[in-house]
């Protein structure tokens, strides 16, 4: 009773004024984003240049050679297709792993979160386990058995994202597990699904909606890692990480080799940064951690 | 009167960090059907906890919990699941027993679709009716969220939803202590209103006795786990035997300037559940206390008509 | 009568939301004697622990102050924060409702204590300890020795109130500010808190706010008490004279929505209608007047001051008082 | 105390079990026999045969993970069929540069961090704690790929101060080490010091909210005892938590790090393990690792006891 009086209120009232001053950041993230889907999507029928096609008559030529408008690299193939190519990749691998992660580690999270006992014990200790071991063991283990290739980049990076969902999700189902409107679901003869589907999956998805736009950040970030210690996507085909490996090649000569895409790819995580921190602080203000 | 609910030797533990802690240890009472059972006690004392062993929420160490007829202890998953839709709960902190991102119109409608009402018109009706009868307009109500509500008026919705089924038993748990005195009262008048329109019986669990005394037939008054007193509620705030109950009443501030404070409050503070005093166990803060108490459980046994104490050393035995 | 200890003039507290200001405390003037204890009472929201964080210069960082607060003849609201630091503990001290959130979860009773003591009083570690041995014992606090080395959690509620308490004490303040200090706790250590409270307020000749959501809790232990609804105070008046001559309809109200204890079971209890106004969208007048059944137009056009038209002694913001 | 010791110890000791049965299991799914690696491809299918049986290659994935870890338990960690280094040998010899590189990391990004993260969290709202959120959010999106590249384009190529690539040991050269040394650590410094400041920020305005630090305003104490003493403490378990993780995953080896400057670490040893299917040394490391990465989490866990007793006395 009487417990911090008016904080109820304030707390209470919908997340009206916060929106507003994100503003310019978050539509501006929204836009760029917008851009480089849509580049991606339809870069077959934009009027560039094949990313692969070598003109090694114009090698590194440099910015708004004709032609050429952001130049050609070591090779002599144009800059600006490889980055939209490139972001393909970048978007492809991104968006889709995590979806391994949301999935398998935000249904292992609730279920570990909401039945505690053996179960959590469990899961917890596979997540200890996954996490204790090198990852990029496990990633050269899978991509030298399976071979490079978009798809098990994708898995091998989606299946190193689940302990981090199941962390987000743990944490998020064991706080609500307590709180009374789960007891009086079971006081009202609730089957363990049904509360799971009907009131805790209502509560957990946009906490985990949020973390996964953080995690397509992320995977960004890591896909590019790979490409850039050549561990990724195989060459030709052109990537962020590659193209900046590449690049670092020529720094002293084409600088801009390397920071065109490190520039494209700081943009574009930093535009799934600014959504998902904006989505985050509208929904809870302080999640399960990392 | 015939018993609705009765509880027997009913013994709840939880385990912590290795050792055990009974937090109801070996209690038995009754209600009768349409009868009002208030049960107090300070916070620790495990009245909570058998609330929710009565509705198997927590299910008990040991004892029986007999409702109508049917040994609940005893039913599996499915048949409790299904007992349920009889026995109902209403949450101390009514904001925390809402869902938060479900409408109001679906948090009460959900004991229908659980139950298996498929008719969506004749769910609409319904929960029409019993937010009405709640005293909440349902045409303002059932779009909203619950953060849209205040305090009181989410736990008229949760009365709402308890009620939707009609059931038999009504535990409330704390239903008023974290509302302010003057919604508290409104609170209080409904759920005696609703306790006569739909024929309940109810076990009120709270920790103040003025609260429990406006609304109980009986009350029992339980202390680190145990009863120590049963009684009709006038008897027993006019003539408490147990020591205890006579303190907790001398204890209530009063709000009237000419009462001067007790001048006997209970000393000390309860002790802790995991490792309980021996023999009867108010007996480290009992004025009366003697020899034979810290030997001795007292058996709860009737000291005037209806009237139940669990003392060696009753007050109105003197 | 001997110069106010507190005075406090017209103050306001607004507090941003995103539905726009909330004016948390609506104009209040308080005057406080040394040694003497004002209850306030109130509902959660009427402002009360705002406008006991605005005495103690606790607010939030996003309120907005407004006002006089003279204490010991200085405004606290233009005090330079080094002499403000100076008086908390010495002049002015405060305990909290919930001992388990006011005192430090990871630092010992006597890290807490002795801090207190040599940050003011310049005390070394040794006497330090010694003295706050004594102040524990003060408060009646069995084995303090041993529990000078103890963390917070390791102790009962009712402990822990008595070390927020000792620790409140231990520089001799002039004012003690109280907010909810039994709300956490059991009725029989209430009891027991309140006792304790009153003792060494009589001992130190201190002065007390003790603030409170019940009003059993003032009525034996105060000189003065102030019951504010949305805000304001609406009825500021000597304790027995309040409690025997109401004026003011909420107060009336408010006491007799209490649960009696003398009176039998399935008694209806006179509840108040509704529930307290929306701060962020003030009336234009009382703001009692929506729940109040005495209400009329005039209570709708403008807001009652807060007065003593009869020169009782008791003041209250009421157009038609009882 | 020593009972939550105990637990935690317990607990680990089936991680770590797990850990490397992982290992072991992701080691056989490498495609190539190790038999013919070694041999060669002329090799005839006898030798193969007589190679697999004399390594125990011919045994059951469990009985080869038994044999394996009752010569860890012995102290046995194997030898490089390639080489002939013993994993022993490999580890302590690239541990120092990774453990350097660790230590002047993380250290750098605490030194960061901290006085950054208590000054934006007391002036949390203002321009000032706005403009270094806003950039250590942006630094988030920065991998430490793209800030080796620019340190190494500014201090190396463009002003020519520092080396780019290279490492010297301390005992030859320490000023040639501690060239050798900034570039890496600042890059590492980089990848942690926002990730770091943005949980203690938001933890301590979280404390700075609590009851208790208004009553250590309340009885007059210094600001900067409040903020040190009262706040700091309570709010750095997260801190803790995410310097452990990240500490733990160093211990792997930076391996981006030590590749761009090309430092002979252990994350170098493991890429190079697995490219040459060098089985022994892949298993020896792995385990290395783990045991550092469980280890430093148990002495986070140790860490939050210490720093809450409420965590010590059992009642986390």
């Amino acid at each position: 009773m009487a417990v911090l009086e008016l904080e109820g209120d304030v707390a209470t009232a919908a997340p009206v004024g916060r929106q507003r001053r994100v503003g310019v950041l978050f539509i501006g993230s929204v836009a760029w984003i917008a851009v480089i889907g849509l580049a991606a999507i339809f870069a077959g029928w934009l009027p560039i240049q094949s990313p692969t096609d070598m003109d090694l008559l114009a090698k590194r030529a440099p910015l708004f050679s004709p032609g050429h408008i952001l130049g050609t690299d070591h090779l002599g193939r144009d800059e600006l297709s490889r980055l939209i190519y490139g972001g393909r990749v970048s978007l492809l691998v991104g968006l889709l792993a995590p979806v391994i992660g949301v999935i398998i580690g935000g249904c292992l999270g609730m279920v570990a979160g909401y039945f505690r006992g053996r179960l959590e014990t469990f899961a917890v200790g596979g997540v200890d386990v996954l996490l204790a071991f090198p990852p990029l063991v496990f990633v050269l283990a899978v991509t030298a058995f399976m071979g490079q290739s978009v798809a098990n980049i994708t898995i091998v990076i989606g299946v190193l994202g689940i302990p981090a969902f199941t962390r987000v999700a743990r944490a998020v189902t064991l706080t609500l597990s307590e709180r009374e409107f789960v007891t009086a679901a079971r006081a009202l003869g609730a089957t363990h699904s049904r509360i799971l589907i009907r009131e805790l999956l209502p509560n957990v998805a946009l906490p985990l909606l949020a973390f996964f736009l953080l995690a397509v950040a992320v995977t960004i970030v890591v896909e590019g890692a790979l490409s850039f210690l050549g561990l990724g996507v195989p060459p030709p085909t052109a990537s962020w990480g590659s193209m900046i490996g590449e690049g670092r090649e020529n720094l002293d000569i084409a600088p801009w080799l390397a920071f065109l895409p490190a520039g494209f790819m700081f943009l574009t995580v930093l535009a799934f940064n600014v959504i998902g921190d904006t989505l985050r602080a509208l929904t809870d203000p302080r999640p399960g951690a990392l | 009167m015939s018993a609705l609910l009765s509880v027997r030797n009913l013994v709840v533990e939880y385990a912590i960090g290795g050792k055990t802690l009974s937090a109801v240890a070996d209690v038995s009472l009754e209600v009768g059907k349409g009868e009002t059972l208030g049960l107090v006690g300070e916070s620790g004392c495990g009245k909570s906890t058998l609330g929710r062993a009565v509705l198997q929420l927590r299910r008990p160490t040991a004892g029986k919990v007999v409702f109508d007829g049917t040994e609940l202890t005893g039913l599996d998953a499915e048949k409790m699941r299904l007992m349920r839709r009889r026995l109902q709960l209403i949450f101390q902190d009514p904001i925390a027993s809402l869902n938060p991102r479900r409408c109001i119109g679906d948090i009460v409608a959900e004991p229908l679709i659980i139950t298996g009402i498929t008719d969506k018109a004749e769910r609409d009706r319904r929960v029409r009716e019993v937010l009405t009868a709640v005293g909440l307009d349902a045409d303002l109500v059932t779009g909203r969220l619950p953060h849209e509500f205040s305090g009181g008026q989410c736990q008229r919705i949760c009365i709402a939803r308890a009620l939707i089924l009609e059931p038999e038993l009504v535990i409330c748990d704390e239903p008023v202590s974290a509302l302010d005195v003057s919604i508290r009262a409104q609170i209080l008048n409904l759920l005696e209103d609703m306790k006569r329109r739909y024929g309940l019986t109810l076990l009120f669990i709270a920790h103040d006795l003025a609260v429990v005394k406006a609304v109980s037939d009986r009350i029992a008054v339980m202390y680190l786990g145990k009863l120590c007193e049963v009684g009709p509620t006038e008897k027993l705030f006019a003539q408490p035997a147990h020591p205890y109950t006579a303190l907790l009443l001398e204890a209530i501030p009063v709000p009237d300037p000419s009462v001067k404070p007790a001048a006997n409050v209970p000393i000390g503070e309860p002790p802790s559940p995991i490792d309980p005093p021996s023999g009867c166990r108010f007996r480290t803060r009992c004025p009366r206390a003697d020899a034979v108490c810290a030997e001795v459980v007292p058996p709860l046994e009737e000291i005037a008509d209806g009237q139940f104490a669990a003392c060696h050393h009753p007050l109105s035995a003197r | 009568m001997s110069a106010p200890l507190l005075s406090v003039e017209g103050i306001t507290v607004d507090l941003p939301t995103p539905r726009g200001p909330l004016r948390a405390v609506d104009g209040v003037d308080l005057t406080l004697a040394p040694g003497s204890t004002l209850g306030i009472v109130g509902e959660s929201g009427c402002g009360k622990t705002m406008l006991s964080r605005a005495v103690l210069q606790l607010l939030p960082k996003r309120a907005k102050l407004g006002g006089r607060i003279l204490f010991a003849g200085r405004d606290l609201v233009t005090l330079p924060a080094e002499e403000l630091r100076r008086l908390r503990g010495p002049e002015l001290a405060v305990v909290f409702q919930d001992p388990m959130t006011s005192l430090n979860p990871v630092l010992t009773i006597g890290t807490q204590i002795v801090e207190t003591l040599q940050a003011h009083l310049g005390m070394d570690t040794a006497a330090a300890t010694r003295r706050g041995v004594e102040l524990l014992a003060a408060v009646g606090i069995p084995a303090p020795e041993q529990r000078l080395r103890q963390y917070p959690h390791q102790l009962s509620g009712g402990m822990r109130q008595r070390v927020a308490i000792a620790i409140a004490l231990s520089c001799e303040p002039k004012l003690l500010i109280a907010d909810e200090p039994t709300t956490a706790l059991d009725v029989t250590v209430q009891a027991q808190i309140l006792d304790l409270l009153a003792r060494e307020q009589q001992r130190r000749h201190m002065a007390l706010i003790l603030i409170t959501h019940d009003l059993g809790v003032v009525a034996g232990r105060t000189d003065e008490v102030a019951v504010m609804y949305a805000g304001r105070v609406v009825e500021r008046a000597p304790t027995p004279r309040l409690f025997t001559r109401m004026r003011m309809p909420y107060t009336e109200a408010l006491l007799a929505a209490i649960p009696k204890l003398d009176s039998p079971p399935h008694t209806p209890l006179p509840a108040i209608a509704g529930r307290p106004p929306d701060q962020t969208r003030p009336l234009k007048g009382c703001s009692f007047e929506p729940r109040c059944r005495y209400a009329d137009e005039r209570c709708r056009a403008a807001k009652p001051p807060l007065a003593d038209p009869e020169r009782l002694g008791g003041l209250f913001a009421c157009w038609h008082p009882l | 105390m020593t009972k939550f010791v105990g637990r935690r110890l317990v607990y680990l000791l089936p991680v770590l079990l797990a850990v490397t049965l992982l290992t072991f299991l992701v080691a056989s799914l490498l495609p190539g026999d190790l038999a013919t690696t070694i041999l060669g491809d002329q090799a005839t299918p006898e030798k193969v045969a007589a190679l697999r049986a004399q390594m125990g290659l011919d045994l059951p994935i469990w009985q080869r993970y038994g044999i394996w870890l009752w010569d860890v338990l012995h102290g046995d960690l194997g030898r490089s069929f390639r080489t002939g280094e013993t994993v022993w040998a490999a580890v302590t010899a690239r541990l120092p540069v990774s453990l350097e590189l660790m230590v002047s990391g993380v250290v750098l990004a605490l030194v960061i961090a901290i006085p950054l993260a208590i000054l934006c969290a007391v002036k949390s709202g203002t321009a000032l704690d706005r403009f270094f959120t806003g950039l250590a959010f942006g630094k988030l999106s920065l991998p430490n790929y793209m800030v080796a590249i620019l340190l190494i384009y500014l201090f190396a190529v463009e002003l020519n101060w520092l080396p780019a690539t290279g490492w010297v040991p301390f005992h030859e050269d320490p000023l040639a080490n501690l060239k050798s040394f900034i570039l890496p650590a600042v890059t590492i410094a980089f990848a942690e010091w926002p990730v770091l400041m943005r949980v203690l920020r938001s933890d301590m305005i979280a404390t700075l909210q609590e009851d208790y630090i208004a009553m250590a305003k309340a009885k007059g104490l210094r600001p900067a005892r409040i903020l040190l003493v009262h706040a700091l403490k309570p709010s750095s378990l997260t801190l803790v938590t995410v310097a452990g993780i990240n500490i733990g995953r160093l211990i792997g080896g930076a391996l981006i790090v030590e590749t761009i400057f090309a430092l002979p670490g252990i994350g170098r040893l493991l890429v190079g393990a697995i490219y040459a299917r060098d089985f022994i040394i892949l298993q020896g490391v792995v385990l290395f690792v783990a045991i550092g990465f469980v280890m430093v989490n148990f002495i986070v866990d140790m860490l939050y006891a210490v720093l809450d007793p409420r965590i010590r006395h059992g009642r986390a």
